[in-house]
C-alpha cells in the first residue's frame, strides 16, 4: 500500500472540518473543526517527511502543534468571556461584524 | 535729439500715475499737474517739429530703440519709438489738443469731486495715443491702440453712477476690442509671413509675398480701424460714447482716438497698396459710412450725438480718402487735422452750451442761445462753417480735395464715390445748419425760471477760441503750396489723381450742395418754429434716429444670441458633463450597496466565503499546472 | 521499526485502513454530534488514531506529543470550557442562515474533490522512507534541527506561547470595579431586606438519632421547614416524623388506659391528620 | 555637490508647517507670523536659486542634486531644475507669502466657539498652506518620475483639507448648506485627481517596466530616459509609447482642467476661501501644464506628435467654453474659476502648438496667469469678505464707496482680460502667435477669447462696482492696510512684467528650445525673409544690436 493515502485521509479530514466550521454554531466546537483541520495538516506533513526522507515536515508539524495549542487557549478563553457577557456560545450572535 | 521722442509718451504717463497713485493729497492740484504734463509733452513735441523742420525731408524720421521687449525664438518685439512726418502729424495735433482740452477740463469738470481722476485718465489717454502714434512695430502700436481703448473706457464711464454711462462704456471697450482682434491677427500673419512686425521691414519687404497674405492682413487692419474709428460695421458704440463727459468726447471720440483708424491705414499704406482688394474693401467702408453717420446726424435731437454722428461721416471722409491710395493718403490726414480742430471745437461748444444750460443736451429744449453766450456762439459757428466746408475754412480745402481724389479713382467706382462724397457733403451740411439753427437761432424753449444760459468761465473759452482759429485758418496753411501733401510724401507717397471733372468743376459741384443742404435745413428749421418735442418722422427718420436699427441688430442678433448660448452651456455644463461624472459615481455607489448584502455580518458566512476563495485558488493552481 | 520502509507493509495497511475509518468516523461524529461534550470525545478518539498514524510514519516523537498534548491537554481544556459553559448546553442542528448548510456541503464536497485530484495528479510515487533520517534517533534528529535550522523560529513560538498564557489571562480575568461591601453594610442589607436576621433555627434532634433531614416541629407539633437545609428542601427528601411521634404517644394512652382497666369513650379521629400517612412513606425512602 | 539648495527650498516650507501646526491653541497670532516668515524665508531660497541659475549653461538642468533611494526600483531622489521650473519655483514662493497674508483672518474659529486646547484651526490652515508649498516646490524640482508621482498626489491629502475645511462663509444658502457643498467639492476634487493620479501611476509603472525591459536596469530618471531615447538605446513601441502618454496626460488634464475633465475646479474654488482658490489654481494646478511640459513631451514625444492634434482641439474647447461659461456666471468667484479653465486652455494650446513663441508663451503664461489670478481673486475675496455673499447680483456701486478696492479690482480684471501692458498679454499673444504660424485656423477662433474675455470682465465689473450704490454695500470699508500689502506688489509686478518681461524670458528660452529639440520641432520658416532684427537698417538699429548682445 501506498502511504499516499495519508494523503488522501488528510485531505478528507481536512474537508470534513471545514464543513464542520461552516455548519455547526456552537463556537467551541467550530474550534474543535479548526483542530481538527489543523490535525489533518499535520497528517500530510508528517507523511510528506516521511516521502522526502527528511524530518523538516514534522518540525512543521510539532510547530502547529504549538501555534494550535497556543491557538486554544486564546480562543477558548474569547469563548468564555463571551459566555460570561451574553450566555451563549453561539456564533451567529456574535453578528456585531456587519455595523 | 532722437532720446527726447521717450519724454513725450514719459510726460503724460507719468502724471497719470501720479494722479491715479497718488490720492487725496493731490486733490487740489492735481488737475494742474496733469494739465502741466500735457503741455510740457506738447513743447517737448514742438522742440521736435523745430529740429525735424530744420532737417531735409530725406532724413527727418528718428528712431528711438530703448529696450528689446519680448524676445522669444524668431519672435522679436523691440521697445522702439520712430517720429517720422506722419507721426510727427499726429504728435503735435494729440498734445496740442490735448493741451487745450486740459485746461478746458479745469473749468468744465470744476464741480466734480473726482477731477483728480479725471485728469488722470486724461494723461492716460494722451499718453496710450502718443505710444500708439510713435511705436515703430505693429506689437507696441497694439499696445497703444488697446491703451487708448482703456483710456475711452475709463472716461466714457467716468459718471459710472450712471448705468447708461457704465454700458456704454462697456460697449465701447467690447466693440473696439473686436477690432483689435483683428489688428491681433494681423499682427500674426505679418509674423508668419514675413517673420517680423517692424514697419521697416515688413513695410519694404510687401513686394516679396503673395497679393494673398496681403489682401488678408489689409483686410485684418481695415477691421481694426473699423472698431476704433467706428466705421460701419462697427461703428454702433460710437453713439453711446457720448455719455462720457463733453471734454472727453472732443478729445477722444472727435479728435484724436477715433482717427487712430485712418493712421494705422495710412501707415500701412504699403501693404494696401500691393493689395487693391483690401483697398476696395476700405473705399467701401469710408463710403458707406460717411452716408451712414451722415443721415444718424439728421435725426439725433441730442446736440452731442448729432455731433457724434458727423464724426462718424467725417472719418468716413478720411478711410475713404485712405483707400484711394497715395492720391488719398495725404488728403486723409489732412482732413483729418482740420477735423481734429473744427470738430473739438463743435464739442467744446456744445459742451460750452450744456454747461450753461445746466447739462441739458435735447437741442429741442435750446434755441436763440446767441445772445446769452456769444463766444461760444462765434466760436461754434466757425467750426460750423469750417465743417460744411464753407470757401476759405479749413474744412473747404480738405474735403474737397479728398471729393476730389474720389472722382480721379476713375471708372465707375469713381464716379460712385465722388457722388456719394458729394452727398455726403451736402447731409453735412444740412444736419450742421440743422444743429446750429436749433441751438443759436429760433426762440427760446427752455423755461427762463430753471435755466439761466450764461457764457462760460475763461478756461473753457480760451480753447474753443484757439481751436476756433485754428479750424478757420489750418486748412488754407496746408494747401499753399501743397505744404502739407510735401511734408507728408516721403511717409505717404504722393502721386497726383487725374480726376474727370476738372478742380474748379469739382469746387463748384461742392459749394452748390453745400447751399443746398443748408437751404434746406434752414427750411425745415429755420423759417418755422422747431416743436419742443419731435415729431414722429418719417420712418427713415425713425431708422436714423435709432442709428439705423444697428444696435437693433446687435441686440437681437448678439446679446440674445449670447445669453442663450451661455445660458444652454451653464445648463449644460451642470447636466452633461458634470451629470456624467455624477451619474458613474451613483452608479458605484449603487453596485457597493449590492455588494453590501455580502458582508451580513455572521462568521459562517465570511468562512464560506473564505473557503470558496480558497477553492478556487485551488482549482486555478490545478489548472495552471494543466489538469 | 528504525528502518522504516519506503513502501509501508501489509500490516500497516490494514493498520490504516481500520483506523482510518475510526478516524473519519470519528471526524463526521465530531460535526454532528448534538452536545458539545459528545463532540470533544469523539474528536479526541480521532486525534489518537493520527497519534497511531504518526507512529506508523516514523514520526514517534510527534506521536507522543500528539497524545500528550493534543488528547491529554487541549481536548481537555476543551472539556473544561464545555462544563464551564455548561455540559447541557446543546445546540440545535437546525440551521439558521438561509442555504448555509447547502453551500457548505456543497463548497466541502468540491474543495475535497479538488484536493484529492490534486493529490491524485501529483507524482507522489517514490517514497524515500525515513531510514536514514531517523538513524541517529528520530528525536534526536529533530531535536537538531530545532536547535539549528529552526531555532529562530522555535524562539518565536516560545514567545507566541507566553504571549497566549498572558492573553488568555488577561481576557478570562474579570476587573473588581466597585470596593468589596464591608460586613456592616452586608448586615444592615440584611435587616433592610428584612430577612431572618439571627441563625436559622436546628433541626430536630431526637434522642434516638440526629439527622439534618428531620425539621423540627413547632409547638402544635407541625414541623418547620426552615429548620431543614434548602438543598435538602429543595430536593424534597424532608423526612417527616411529626405524624409517628404523635401516633406513639397515642398508642402510649392506649396501653395505660388498658393497664388501669377504665374503659374509654371513644375519640374523633381528630388528629388524625392526613399528614402523618406521607411521613411514614418518606420515612420509608 | 556643494549646499543642497533645491531641497532646502522643499524643507524649509515642510519643517515651517510642522513647527504651524506644533503651536497650542492659544498661539494663534504666533502661528501666523511663523507661518509667514517660513514662507518668506521659502521666497528668499527661491530667489538665490534664480540667482545661482544661469540660463546659457549647458546641460537640460541645473543645480542637479542625485541620491540613491530605492534601490531595487531605480527610484532615485533626483532634482534638478531648468528656466520653466526656476521661473515657477519663483512664482510659487513668491504667491504663498501674500496667501497667507490674504488668509489672516479667514481660519480664525468663531467669538462663540470655546479656546479648547485640540481645536486649532488657524494652526491647521497656514501649516496646510506651507506643506502644500514644499510639495508643489519638489515636484517642481524632481527631475525622477517617480518622486514626481509622489508628490504630485500627496499635494491632494492638505488640498482636500484646506477646501473641505475652511470656508469663506458667504454661502448663498447660509452655512449648513454651504458645509455640505465644501464637502462634495473637497471630495469631488480628491476624488477627480486621484482618478488621473492612479491611471497615472500605472503608466509610471509601465514606463519602469518598459525600461527595465530594455535598458537591462529600470530607471525613473528623466534624463537618463530623454539620453537614451536619444541615443537609440530605448525604443518604446508606437502603442505602448501612446499608452503610456495617455496615462500621463490623463492625469495632468485633471489637474490642470482641460475640457471636459474641468467641472471639479468651479465647485473647489466657489466653496473654498478665495487664498485657497489661489492655491488652488495659482500654484497647484501649474504643476499639471508644467507637468505636461516637462514630462509628457520629453518622455513621450513621438505619442505627443500623434496626440497634438486632438490636444490643440480640446484646449481650443476649453478656451472658448471657459470664456463663455464665464460669462453666464452668477457667482464671482465661479466666474474667475471659469475664467481660469479658459487660460489653461491657452496654456496647453501653447504648449502643444510645439513652436518656441508657443511653449514660452505658455510658460509666461503660467507664471502671469498665477498673478493676475491671485490679484483679482484675491481681491474678490476682499470684496467677499466684505459683504458676506459670493452672488454678483449683491453687490453694485461699490466703486463709489471703496474706490481703491474698486481700481484693484479692476486691474485684476484687466490682467485677466490680458490688456496689453500687463503681463498676460505678453503670454497670451506668444502663445496666439506660436499656435497661429503653425495651426492658423486655430489661432484665429482662440482669438476670439479676447472679445469673451473682455466681456465677461467688463460684466462683473459693471455689476458689481458701478451703478447706483445698493443699500448693503454703503457701509463697505475701503481697503485695509494688510489687504493693501497683499495686492500692491502683485499689481506693481503684472505692470512690471508688461512692459519688461526679457528677464523671464530669457530664464525660460533655453529650457524652450530643449524641450523642441527633445521633440525635434523647429519653429515654421516665414515665406519672406526679411533681416527679422526690428528697426530695419534705420538710426538704431545699431544700438538694438549692441544691447540685444549686452542682454546675452
Amino acid at each position: 500500500m501506498n502511504p499516499v493515502y495519508y494523503l488522501y485521509l488528510a485531505a478528507l479530514l481536512f474537508t470534513i472540518g471545514a464543513a464542520g466550521v461552516l455548519i455547526r454554531r456552537n463556537a467551541i466546537v467550530v474550534f474543535m473543526c479548526i483542530e481538527l483541520m489543523l490535525n489533518a495538516c499535520n497528517l500530510a506533513f508528517v507523511t510528506f517527511s516521511r516521502m522526502h526522507g527528511n524530518l523538516d515536515g514534522q518540525i512543521i508539524a510539532f510547530f502547529t502543534m504549538v501555534v494550535a495549542a497556543a491557538e486554544v487557549v486564546v480562543g477558548l478563553a474569547i469563548i468564555v468571556t463571551i459566555f460570561r457577557t451574553r450566555h451563549t456560545a453561539s456564533v451567529d450572535d456574535a453578528s456585531l461584524m456587519k455595523l | 535729439m532722437e532720446n527726447l521722442i521717450a519724454l513725450l509718451v514719459a510726460a503724460p504717463l507719468v502724471g497719470a500715475a501720479l494722479l491715479l497713485c497718488g490720492g487725496k493729497r493731490l486733490d487740489r492740484a492735481g488737475h494742474w499737474i496733469g494739465t502741466l504734463l500735457a503741455v510740457a509733452s506738447f513743447a517737448v513735441a514742438a522742440v521736435l517739429f523745430a529740429d525735424m523742420l530744420g532737417k531735409s525731408a530725406g532724413d527727418r524720421a528718428l528712431h528711438q530703440h530703448l529696450f528689446s521687449w519680448i524676445p522669444v525664438g524668431g519672435f522679436r518685439a523691440d521697445l522702439a519709438f520712430q517720429l517720422d512726418q506722419l507721426s510727427m502729424t499726429f504728435v503735435l495735433l494729440i498734445t496740442g489738443v490735448g493741451s487745450l482740452i486740459h485746461i478746458y477740463s479745469i473749468g468744465y469738470m470744476e464741480h466734480d469731486e473726482r477731477r483728480r481722476r479725471f485728469f488722470g485718465y486724461l494723461n492716460l489717454f494722451l499718453a496710450a495715443m502718443l505710444l500708439l502714434v510713435l511705436a515703430d512695430n505693429y506689437l507696441l502700436l497694439y499696445v497703444g491702440w488697446e491703451g487708448v481703448g482703456l483710456a475711452s473706457y475709463l472716461l466714457i464711464g467716468f459718471w459710472q453712477h450712471k448705468p447708461s454711462a457704465a454700458t456704454a462704456a462697456k460697449k465701447a471697450f467690447l466693440v473696439n476690442r473686436v477690432g483689435d482682434v483683428g489688428l491681433s491677427i494681423a499682427i500674426m500673419l505679418m509674423f508668419t509671413t514675413f517673420g517680423t512686425f517692424a514697419f521697416g521691414p515688413v513695410l519694404a519687404a510687401t513686394g516679396d509675398t503673395g497679393e494673398g497674405k496681403l489682401t488678408a492682413i489689409g483686410l485684418m487692419l481695415l477691421l481694426a480701424a473699423c472698431g476704433k474709428s467706428a466705421q460701419v460695421p462697427l461703428q454702433s458704440w460710437l453713439g453711446d460714447a457720448m455719455e462720457g463727459p463733453t471734454p472727453v468726447s472732443a478729445l477722444i471720440h472727435a479728435a484724436t482716438m477715433v482717427t487712430a483708424g485712418v493712421y494705422l491705414i495710412t501707415r500701412s499704406g504699403a501693404i494696401f497698396n500691393a493689395a487693391p482688394d483690401a483697398q476696395m474693401a476700405v473705399v467701401v467702408v469710408g463710403a458707406v459710412t460717411l452716408l451712414f453717420g451722415a443721415i444718424v446726424g439728421c435725426a439725433k435731437d441730442d446736440i452731442k450725438k448729432a455731433l457724434a454722428g458727423s464724426t462718424m461721416s467725417q472719418i468716413g471722409y478720411m478711410i475713404l480718402a485712405a483707400g484711394l491710395g497715395p492720391i488719398g493718403y495725404a488728403f486723409a490726414i489732412m482732413h483729418l487735422v482740420t477735423h481734429g480742430f473744427f470738430k473739438a471745437g463743435l464739442f467744446l461748444g456744445a459742451g460750452s452750451v450744456m454747461h450753461g444750460m445746466n447739462d441739458e443736451v435735447d437741442m429741442r429744449r435750446y434755441g436763440g442761445l446767441r445772445r446769452y453766450m456769444p463766444v461760444t456762439f462765434i466760436t461754434f459757428g466757425l467750426g460750423y462753417l469750417a465743417i460744411i466746408g464753407f470757401p476759405g475754412l479749413s474744412g473747404f480745402f480738405s474735403k474737397d480735395k479728398i471729393i476730389e481724389a474720389a472722382f480721379a479713382k476713375g471708372g465707375t467706382e469713381g464716379w460712385i464715390l465722388g457722388g456719394a462724397a458729394l452727398l455726403g457733403a451736402a447731409i453735412t451740411a444740412f444736419y450742421m445748419t440743422r444743429v446750429m439753427l436749433m441751438t443759436f437761432f429760433g426762440e427760446k424753449r427752455w423755461d427762463p425760471q430753471e435755466v439761466h444760459p450764461h457764457e462760460s468761465p475763461k478756461t473753457m473759452t480760451i480753447p474753443m477760441i484757439v481751436l476756433a482759429v485754428g479750424s478757420v485758418f489750418a486748412g488754407g496753411l496746408f494747401s499753399i503750396n501743397d505744404a502739407f501733401v510735401s511734408w507728408l510724401e516721403p511717409v505717404t507717397s504722393f502721386e497726383h489723381g487725374h480726376s474727370p471733372l476738372s478742380a474748379t468743376a469739382t469746387t463748384t459741384a461742392t459749394i452748390v450742395v453745400l447751399l443746398v443742404g443748408a437751404g434746406l435745413a434752414w427750411l425745415m428749421y429755420g423759417r418755422k418754429p422747431v416743436p419742443a418735442v419731435a415729431p414722429r418722422g418719417s420712418l427713415l427718420t425713425r431708422a436714423a434716429r435709432r442709428d439705423l436699427l444697428q444696435d437693433d441688430f446687435n441686440h437681437v442678433v448678439l446679446v440674445r444670441g449670447g445669453e442663450h448660448l451661455t445660458r444652454t452651456l451653464v445648463y449644460l455644463d451642470h447636466s452633461l458633463v458634470d451629470g456624467a461624472v455624477n451619474g458613474t459615481a451613483a452608479t458605484m455607489g449603487g453596485l457597493s450597496g449590492r455588494l453590501r448584502q455580502l458582508q451580513s455580518g455572521f462568521v459562517r458566512s465570511y468562512a464560506v466565503q473564505m473557503l470558496g476563495g480558497a477553492a478556487v485558488l485551488v482549482a486555478a493552481t490545478l489548472l495552471m499546472r494543466g489538469v | 521499526m528504525n528502518s522504516l520502509a519506503a513502501a509501508a507493509s501489509t500490516g500497516e495497511a490494514v493498520q490504516f485502513w481500520i483506523l482510518g475509518t475510526v478516524a473519519v468516523t470519528g471526524a463526521l461524529c465530531t460535526i454532528l454530534m448534538k452536545r458539545a461534550v459528545h463532540s470533544a470525545l469523539s474528536l479526541a478518539g480521532t486525534m489518537i488514531v493520527l497519534a497511531v498514524f504518526y507512529l506508523a510514519n516514523g514520526a514517534y516523537f510527534l506521536g507522543v506529543v500528539q497524545v500528550v498534548v493534543y488528547t491529554g491537554a487541549i481536548m481537555m481544556l476543551f472539556l473544561f470550557v464545555v462544563m464551564l459553559v455548561g455540559v447541557t448546553a446543546a445546540d440545535s442542528l437546525k440551521e439558521t442562515l438561509k442555504g448555509q448548510r447547502w453551500l457548505a456541503a456543497g463548497l466541502g464536497i468540491g474543495f475535497g474533490i479538488l484536493l484529492i485530484a490534486g493529490i491524485g495528479n501529483a507524482s507522489l510515487k517514490e517514497f524515500n522512507g525515513l531510514g536514514e533520517a531517523n538513524a541517529g534517533g528520530n528525536v534526536q534528529g529533530l531535536a537538531a534541527l530545532i536547535f539549528t535550522k529552526y531555532v529562530f523560529a522555535f524562539e518565536i513560538t516560545g514567545a507566541l506561547l507566553i504571549t497566549a498564557a498572558v492573553g488568555a489571562m488577561v481576557l478570562t480575568h474579570r476587573e473588581r470595579t466597585e470596593r468589596p461591601a464591608s460586613q456592616r453594610e452586608q448586615s444592615q442589607a440584611r435587616v433592610r431586606a428584612g430577612k431572618q436576621v439571627p441563625p436559622l433555627p436546628a433541626p430536630g434532634v431526637y434522642a434516638r438519632h440526629n439527622a439534618v433531614d428531620i425539621p423540627g416541629l413547632l409547638p402544635d407539633g407541625s414541623p418547620s421547614e426552615l429548620t431543614v437545609n434548602p438543598t435538602l428542601r429543595g430536593r424534597g427528601q424532608i423526612r417527616d416524623v411529626s405524624g409517628e411521634a404523635l401516633a406513639e404517644l397515642k398508642a402510649l394512652e392506649q396501653r395505660s388506659t388498658e393497664w388501669l382497666g377504665r374503659e374509654t369513650e371513644p375519640k374523633p379521629p381528630a388528629a388524625q391528620s392526613p399528614t402523618p400517612a406521607e411521613p411514614k412513606e418518606e420515612a420509608s425512602k | 555637490m556643494s549646499f543642497p539648495l533645491l531641497t532646502a527650498t522643499a524643507v524649509v516650507p515642510a519643517v515651517g508647517a510642522v513647527a504651524t501646526a506644533a503651536l497650542p491653541a492659544a498661539k494663534r497670532t504666533a502661528a501666523k507670523w511663523v507661518a509667514l516668515s517660513f514662507s518668506l524665508a521659502t521666497f528668499v531660497l527661491a530667489l538665490v536659486i534664480a540667482i545661482r541659475f544661469t540660463p546659457g549653461a549647458k546641460g537640460p538642468f541645473q543645480l542637479t542634486e542625485s541620491h540613491a533611494w530605492i534601490a531595487d526600483f531605480g527610484v532615485r531622489y533626483e532634482l534638478g531644475v531648468d528656466g520653466i521650473a526656476v521661473a515657477l519655483i519663483a512664482l510659487t514662493a513668491l504667491l504663498i507669502p501674500f496667501v497667507i497674508l490674504a488668509g489672516w483672518h479667514d481660519a480664525d474659529p468663531l467669538e462663540e466657539t470655546r479656546p479648547n486646547r485640540r481645536w486649532r484651526p488657524t494652526q491647521g490652515f497656514f501649516a496646510l498652506i506651507l506643506a502644500v508649498e514644499a510639495m508643489v516646490v519638489i515636484s517642481f524640482e524632481a527631475t525622477d518620475v517617480f518622486l514626481f508621482y509622489l508628490f504630485f498626489e500627496a499635494m491632494l491629502i492638505p488640498m482636500y483639507f484646506l477646501i473641505g475645511g475652511f470656508g469663506d462663509g458667504a454661502g448663498e444658502h447660509g452655512e449648513e448648506q454651504a458645509a455640505t457643498q465644501r464637502s462634495y467639492a473637497a471630495v469631488k476634487f480628491l476624488l477627480y485627481n486621484l482618478a488621473g493620479g492612479l491611471i497615472m501611476l500605472a503608466a509610471v509603472i509601465g514606463l519602469y517596466a518598459a525600461t527595465a525591459d530594455q535598458l537591462g536596469a529600470g530607471t525613473f530618471s528623466l534624463p537618463q530616459i530623454v539620453e537614451a531615447r536619444a541615443a537609440g538605446h530605448l525604443h518604446l513601441g508606437a502603442g505602448t509609447e501612446r499608452l503610456l502618454f495617455l496615462g500621463f496626460f490623463f492625469a495632468f488634464a485633471v489637474k490642470a482642467p482641460l475640457w471636459p475633465l474641468h467641472t471639479w475646479l468651479p465647485n473647489a474654488m466657489g466653496e473654498s476661501t478665495s487664498p485657497v482658490a489661489v492655491l488652488i489654481t495659482a500654484v497647484v494646478d501649474k504643476v499639471g501644464t508644467f507637468a505636461m511640459l516637462r514630462f509628457c513631451i520629453q518622455l513621450f514625444p513621438e505619442a505627443s506628435k500623434w496626440a497634438t492634434p486632438v490636444i490643440l482641439i480640446l484646449a481650443l474647447i476649453s478656451v472658448l467654453y471657459g470664456a463663455l461659461l464665464a460669462v453666464g456666471q452668477r457667482d464671482i468667484k465661479r466666474l474667475i474659476a471659469y475664467a481660469s479653465i479658459s487660460h489653461f486652455g491657452f496654456i496647453i494650446l501653447g504648449i502643444f502648438a510645439m513652436t518656441s513663441q508657443g511653449q514660452g508663451g505658455a510658460t509666461l503664461y503660467m507664471v502671469n496667469h498665477g498673478i493676475s489670478t491671485a490679484a483679482l481673486m484675491l481681491v474678490a475675496g476682499f470684496l467677499i469678505s466684505r459683504r458676506g455673499s459670493r452672488l454678483i447680483a449683491d453687490y453694485g456701486g461699490v466703486q463709489k464707496v471703496a474706490p481703491v478696492l474698486a481700481g484693484t479690482f479692476l486691474i485684476g480684471g484687466l490682467a485677466t482680460l490680458s490688456l496689453p501692458g500687463l503681463a498676460p498679454f505678453v503670454s497670451e499673444f506668444l502663445v496666439l502667435v506660436g499656435t497661429f504660424s503653425r495651426y492658423p485656423v486655430i489661432g484665429i477662433i482662440a482669438s476670439a477669447a479676447i472679445v469673451l474675455a473682455a466681456l465677461y470682465v467688463l460684466v462683473l465689473y459693471q455689476r458689481t462696482m458701478t451703478g447706483p450704490v445698493k443699500a448693503e454695500v454703503r457701509k463697505m470699508p475701503d481697503l485695509r492696510v494688510r489687504e493693501l500689502v497683499v495686492v500692491a506688489p502683485l499689481i506693481a509686478l503684472l505692470l512690471f512684467l508688461g512692459v519688461y518681461p526679457k528677464p523671464l524670458t530669457d530664464l525660460v528660452n533655453p529650457a524652450v528650445e530643449h524641450t523642441l529639440s527633445v521633440v525635434d520641432k523647429q519653429d515654421p520658416k516665414p515665406d519672406v525673409h526679411v533681416d527679422a532684427t526690428t528697426g530695419g537698417s534705420r538710426p538704431g538699429h545699431a544700438t538694438h544690436g549692441d544691447d540685444a548682445e549686452a542682454a546675452k
